[in-house]
């Protein structure tokens, strides 16, 4: 994978019939492809004319602070599948884990592809950066935090694949030992996309990917830098167990009537309302499921710092501290101030009693 | 600070901070009203303190009949806004929860439908009293910048909650953790403004009764 | 009554069929707009919120009809008229079997089970070179047409 | 020491208690206290509204007994009460609040405004804020012995008027009696009949009972002011008199503030529980009702209605009594709209009578009872308080009425069977 001795000028529509793909194979990618990137099928005839013409990117992706489970995600299919297509047609010059080569040869890919390509390649990065000490996490002796620099430099756009990448992820989980920082907070300027997701739904990496060659622009972003497409609209939102919540209908527990009769898991701590991803409609694993079809709530695992939130089980009204603490100890206080200062409050009336001047008629003018 | 931070802030440190401020504050304010304490009546009594004390803090809800006529605005919209206030904080399925992670008791919720109806007739109902407080001469002269401070943290949760509910206007985020700021803002002014009266008001019902009645007067 | 091999979800209730009506009634605006205005409408079926059933109950409803083609590119797929002509129930499988996408077209043909253009034209290039090699021509009698 | 701003501001810092701060911390300026006040609904002027009227007190509690106000003070913020206030709030505390009561009866968080309003006169009072005509009449009551100067020979001279229009002895310093009875100087001045209705019926029920020379003055202008020091003293008067004649019961006459002052305030004005009772005279008349020693012979057949004095039945309890002894003789009595203890005061109490400065306000509210009048349009009216009586008759001309005003114990008295 690291070798790719020619055809760069390629398009993908080349690639595709050169690997004897029919263009009715093609006209079924092109509409599951629109499917999942939430387009209205209308939108197949373009995307079909736009892929054909994209030119294959050169895509370097850079892994850090992370535990391999997002790449896990985008390559768990073994068959051939539309995602494998698309990264096929892709060249990925570099890639910590799937790469075969190793040591100094998979850097002077690295390399090779950067000066190949500048100003034209996509970086992608999964992982953290660690900012704590440059001695957390290196690469053949490269730190995280220069090999970023260095490599974002050349590139035409990032992808931070995971939610580590796009916000820190586990590892700035309190109290975040490393340091750990998204790359969005080292690099400012350069378009970054934020693929969060711990991992993301892997149809989600190609989407954004296949974005980017039918489109040659970044998809549309939210606030935080995610894909509207996919991002777009709450877990909540396209739940199909929505119609509990607004009933008010609730699993109590795991194993209670109401999770059996799959009634909304909100009690049971579903972060659903305020996490932004397309599980409830894109499924996973090939469109079997989702977490909340499988009775268990929602993490929230696409938005920044949901780890903090104060436990996976609490439900998002409850405070994530402890508050029942809080109150006995501010009530225990509170009942000793009030005393010191209602005695001081006394005292002031007291005072006022014992200066008490007797009021005899002759005092009633001025 | 992103929204989700934001919004663990809220749901964290911020609630922590105003549920500080509120208990306290309420429990200094309690304290330090009765520490003045009370001379005892030294006259003969005709009728029972404790009994129309008892009895007032409860009755003075119901508004005599001419008092009724008189005042029929205020009475009305207040009882609205007072019930609306009610069933949207404590019959609330998610406020429930809250009362239930703090205090550990538990009890049936509404259903969420209704919450809902209620929670916009309680906006209008606070917004006609606001209404009426601008155009009634007496209660514009009465009103002071406490007041409208008062009516607008009474309000803001309603209103923030609404649309949290509904999600609009904003990510949901962003809505949950304001609506939670606004509650947070509503417990912190609480010891310090008249929304103290939810608590004095049973002191100052009682003292009143306990007055009468000790001189046969049910009031 | 259920139409074969299509995945079925876990049938949990039919308490939550708050889409499928809508659904149903958009499938017969599209029927009108194909009848006067000879225009086709693709509704993505994962575009709208279904719950666990409610899909089955959808395509329960539309039923099969006369035809049934398979197409066999990148993994299965199945082109399904149901049995309200112009309708069709069109199911992309990759080759694991597992669904990739599902639409309903209201059209009188899908397209993609029309032949391509750019198909036909290496289906040409590759038989005039079959042809020109002169290989083969005797053994297999010509499978493929223009 | 005379009067200053800093001996009303310690005085008012005396005045706070707990049911002070928790009024104060409950009111949420709702203002139907304002539509329960005769002072607002007959004005129209929201100045009046009677929580306002406890202002200089409010801000007293508020800067030196709540943390926060404290706080407040410290950074040199919060409202202060000084001379400029005093003055903007004597005429709203004193002209036009006659603590009538009605304001705490609708207060819906349970403010006894009432309360507040009194003690705030305290203040005022020892700041030097109080009219005029008020410290005159608290003058002549320390110095004479009667807010309207009334000495005892003029008690005596209609002491005899009464007894020859009677033919009854009127007891005076009789040791042992069971009841004394004290006068408001109005009774001597203008309703001496009411000592001879008194003295028919206890000689009907044969009740024994006696006037004193040394404290015949029911009223208290000391409660009326609002100098708790001088209303203590004239409490004492009463004190040392019935225990002097060793009597069982005090009684208060037909005066609104007068049974205030002695039956609720004064042993809380001297500081010790009475080792005597304290009634009003209607509470004598049910209770000898009650025990049968009174019957009547004639009906009365004119259209009566009552007008409770506020302090008498609203502030002081006397509520069933009356309408017990009016059906002893009223064949067709009518209620006023609001009566009881939701009253609508006459406009001349607390003080409000005594005060000159006050005349033409409390003649403009008397329209609240000119309008429930004319909802019944009644014969006679019925009143058990002196300063009512006048007043009324003073508004009643004053609007062009003709409506007779009765003393409850004048009539019943002259309903009695001989």
């Amino acid at each position: 994978m690291t070798d790719i001795p020619e055809g760069k000028d390629e398009t993908l529509g080349d690639v595709l019939r050169q690997r004897g793909i029919s263009r009715r194979s093609f006209l079924k990618f092109c509409a599951t492809t629109a499917s999942m990137m939430a387009l209205p099928p209308s939108m197949i005839p373009t995307i079909a004319h736009a892929l054909e013409r994209a030119k294959k990117p050169s895509v370097i992706w850079l892994s850090f602070q992370e535990c391999t489970g997002c790449t896990e995600s985008l390559t768990r299919a073994h068959s051939v599948t539309i995602e494998n297509l698309i990264f096929d047609s892709i060249s990925l010059d570099y890639h910590h884990t799937l790469q075969a080569a190793s040591g100094h040869a998979a850097e002077e890919a690295r390399m090779a592809a950067m000066e190949e390509n500048y100003g034209k390649y996509l970086l992608v990065v999964d992982g953290s950066i660690p900012l704590g000490n440059p001695g957390y996490s290196t690469i053949a002796g490269i730190s995280n935090y220069d090999m970023l620099m260095e490599t974002a430099k050349g590139a035409a756009a990032i992808i931070s694949v995971g939610t580590c990448a796009a916000y820190g992820g586990i590892p700035h989980a309190k109290p975040n030992p490393t340091g750990a920082v998204s790359v969005g907070e080292i690099i400012k300027d350069k378009p970054i996309i934020n693929v969060p997701g711990c991992p993301p739904i892997p149809v989600v990496i190609t989407g954004v990917l296949t974005h980017f060659l039918t489109f040659g622009t970044i998809p549309e972003l939210d606030h935080i830098g995610r894909p509207k497409v996919f991002y777009g609209q709450s877990i909540h939102d396209r739940c199909y167990r929505r119609t509990f919540y607004d009933k008010g209908q609730f699993a109590e527990t795991f194993d209670d009537e109401g999770a059996r009769k799959g009634w909304c898991l909100y009690k049971l701590g579903c972060k659903g309302p305020t996490t932004y991803n397309a599980c409830a409609t894109t499924k996973w694993n090939n469109g079997t499921s989702f977490p909340i079809e499988s009775g268990h709530p929602c993490l929230g695992c696409s938005e920044p710092e949901f780890w903090d939130g104060g436990g996976f089980y609490k439900a998002l009204s409850m405070p994530t501290e402890d508050i029942s603490k809080t109150v006995i100890y501010t009530a225990a206080g509170a009942v000793a101030a009030g005393v010191a200062i209602g005695a001081i409050q006394k005292g002031r009336k007291n005072s006022a009693v014992a200066s008490h001047s007797k009021t005899t008629i002759d005092d009633l003018e001025k | 600070m992103n929204e989700i931070d934001f919004l663990n802030w809220v749901r964290g440190p911020g609630f922590q901070i105003a549920v500080i401020i509120f208990v306290a504050g309420i429990i200094i304010r309690l304290v330090e009203i009765l520490m003045l304490g009370r001379k005892p009546n030294l006259a003969e009594a005709k009728g029972s303190a404790m009994r129309s004390g008892l009895r007032t803090i409860f009755s003075r809800s119901i508004p005599e009949k001419s008092t009724f006529k008189r005042s029929t605005f205020v009475i009305v919209t207040g009882f609205i806004f007072h019930i609306g206030l009610l069933i949207t904080i404590f019959f609330f399925t998610p406020h429930i929860l809250l009362f239930k992670d703090v205090s550990g008791l538990s009890w049936p919720a509404l259903p969420t439908p209704i919450v809902d109806a209620v929670t916009v007739v309680t906006i209008i109902a606070l917004f006609l009293v606001l209404a009426h407080r601008m155009s009634n001469t007496v209660l514009r002269f009465l009103t002071n910048y406490e007041d409208i401070l008062v009516w607008l943290v009474t309000i803001l949760p309603l209103i923030t909650g609404y649309f949290a509910f509904h999600r609009v206007g904003a990510t949901a985020p962003t809505l949950l953790a304001l609506h939670i700021l606004s509650v947070e803002l509503l417990l912190v002014l609480f010891p310090f403004t008249k929304l103290m009266h939810a608590f004095t008001i049973v002191l100052a019902r009682w003292y009143n009764g306990a007055i009468s009645g000790y001189r046969g007067v049910q009031s | 009554m259920t139409t074969h091999s299509v995945q079925f979800n876990i049938q949990i209730g039919d308490d939550l069929t708050w889409n499928v009506a809508p659904l149903l009634h958009e499938v017969k605006h599209a029927l009108d707009n194909l009848i006067k205005n000879n225009e086709t409408t693709i509704i993505d079926l994962r575009s709208i919120p279904l719950a666990p059933g409610e899909e089955d109950k959808i395509l329960n409803i539309l039923g099969q009809g006369e035809i049934k083609a398979q197409l066999y590119a990148l993994g299965q797929s199945e082109i399904i008229e149901t049995q309200y002509a112009g309708v069709w129930i069109v199911s992309h499988y990759n080759d694991e079997n597992e669904i990739m996408g599902r639409f309903i077209e209201i059209t009188s043909m899908p397209d993609i089970l029309c032949s391509q253009t750019e198909d036909m034209i290496e289906a040409r290039n590759h038989l005039s070179e079959s042809l020109k090699e002169g290989q083969n021509i005797h053994e297999s009698s010509v499978e493929k047409s223009a | 020491m005379s009067a200053s701003l800093e001996k009303g501001i310690n005085v008012l810092k005396e005045q706070v208690d707990s049911t002070v701060a928790a009024f104060f911390s409950s009111c949420v300026h709702c203002g139907m206290c304002t539509d329960a006040c005769l002072f607002y609904t007959e004005t129209g002027d929201p100045s009046k509204t009677p929580i306002l009227k406890a202002e200089p007190l409010r801000r007293i509690w508020k800067s030196e007994y709540t943390l926060s106000g404290r706080i407040a003070k410290l950074f040199g913020l919060g409202k202060k009460v000084d001379e400029k206030l005093l003055t903007d709030w004597e005429t709203l505390v004193y002209d036009s609040c006659t603590l009538c009561g009605r304001c705490s009866m609708v207060c819906p968080v349970g403010n006894d405004i009432t309360l507040l309003i009194r003690k705030t006169r305290e203040g005022m009072a020892a700041a030097g804020h109080a009219p005029e005509g008020l410290i005159a009449a608290t003058k002549r009551s320390v110095t004479i012995g009667s807010p309207m100067g009334v000495k005892l020979p003029a008690l005596q001279a209609q002491i005899r008027h009464v007894e020859k229009d009677t033919g009854l002895t009127i007891p005076v310093d009789v040791e042992g009696a069971d009841y004394m009875l004290l006068l408001s100087s109005m009774e001597i001045m203008h309703f001496p009949e009411f000592i001879g209705a008194v003295a028919k019926i206890f000689n009907k029920a044969g009740v024994t009972w006696t006037l004193s020379s040394e404290a015949f003055e029911a009223t208290n202008s000391g409660i009326q002011i609002g100098v708790s020091d001088i209303a203590a003293e004239l409490v004492q008067r009463t004190v040392d008199a019935a225990e002097k004649l060793k009597v069982k019961t005090v009684i208060s006459p037909e005066c609104g503030h007068a049974y205030m002052a002695i039956r609720w305030d004064g042993p809380n004005l001297v500081g010790k529980s009475f080792n005597f009772k304290v009634r009003h005279i209607l509470e004598v008349l049910d209770e000898l009702r009650q025990q049968g020693r009174l019957k009547t012979s004639s009906m009365d057949t004119q259209k009566l209605t009552y007008h409770d004095p506020c302090q008498i039945s609203r502030r002081g309890g006397v509520i069933n009594e009356p309408r017990n002894l009016i059906g002893m003789f009223a064949e067709n009595f009518v209620e006023m709209s609001d009566r009881g203890k939701m009253n609508w005061c006459c406009g001349a109490g607390g003080g409000v009578s005594s005060n000159e400065r006050a005349d033409e306000i409390r003649l403009k509210v008397f329209q609240r009872k000119k309008d429930q009048l004319d909802e019944i349009k009644p014969d006679a009216i019925i009143s058990a308080c002196s300063n009512c009586r006048l007043h009324l008759e003073e508004g009643l001309e004053e609007y062009g009425m003709d409506i007779p005003l009765l003393s409850l114990t004048e009539i019943l008295a002259e309903h009695l069977e001989d």
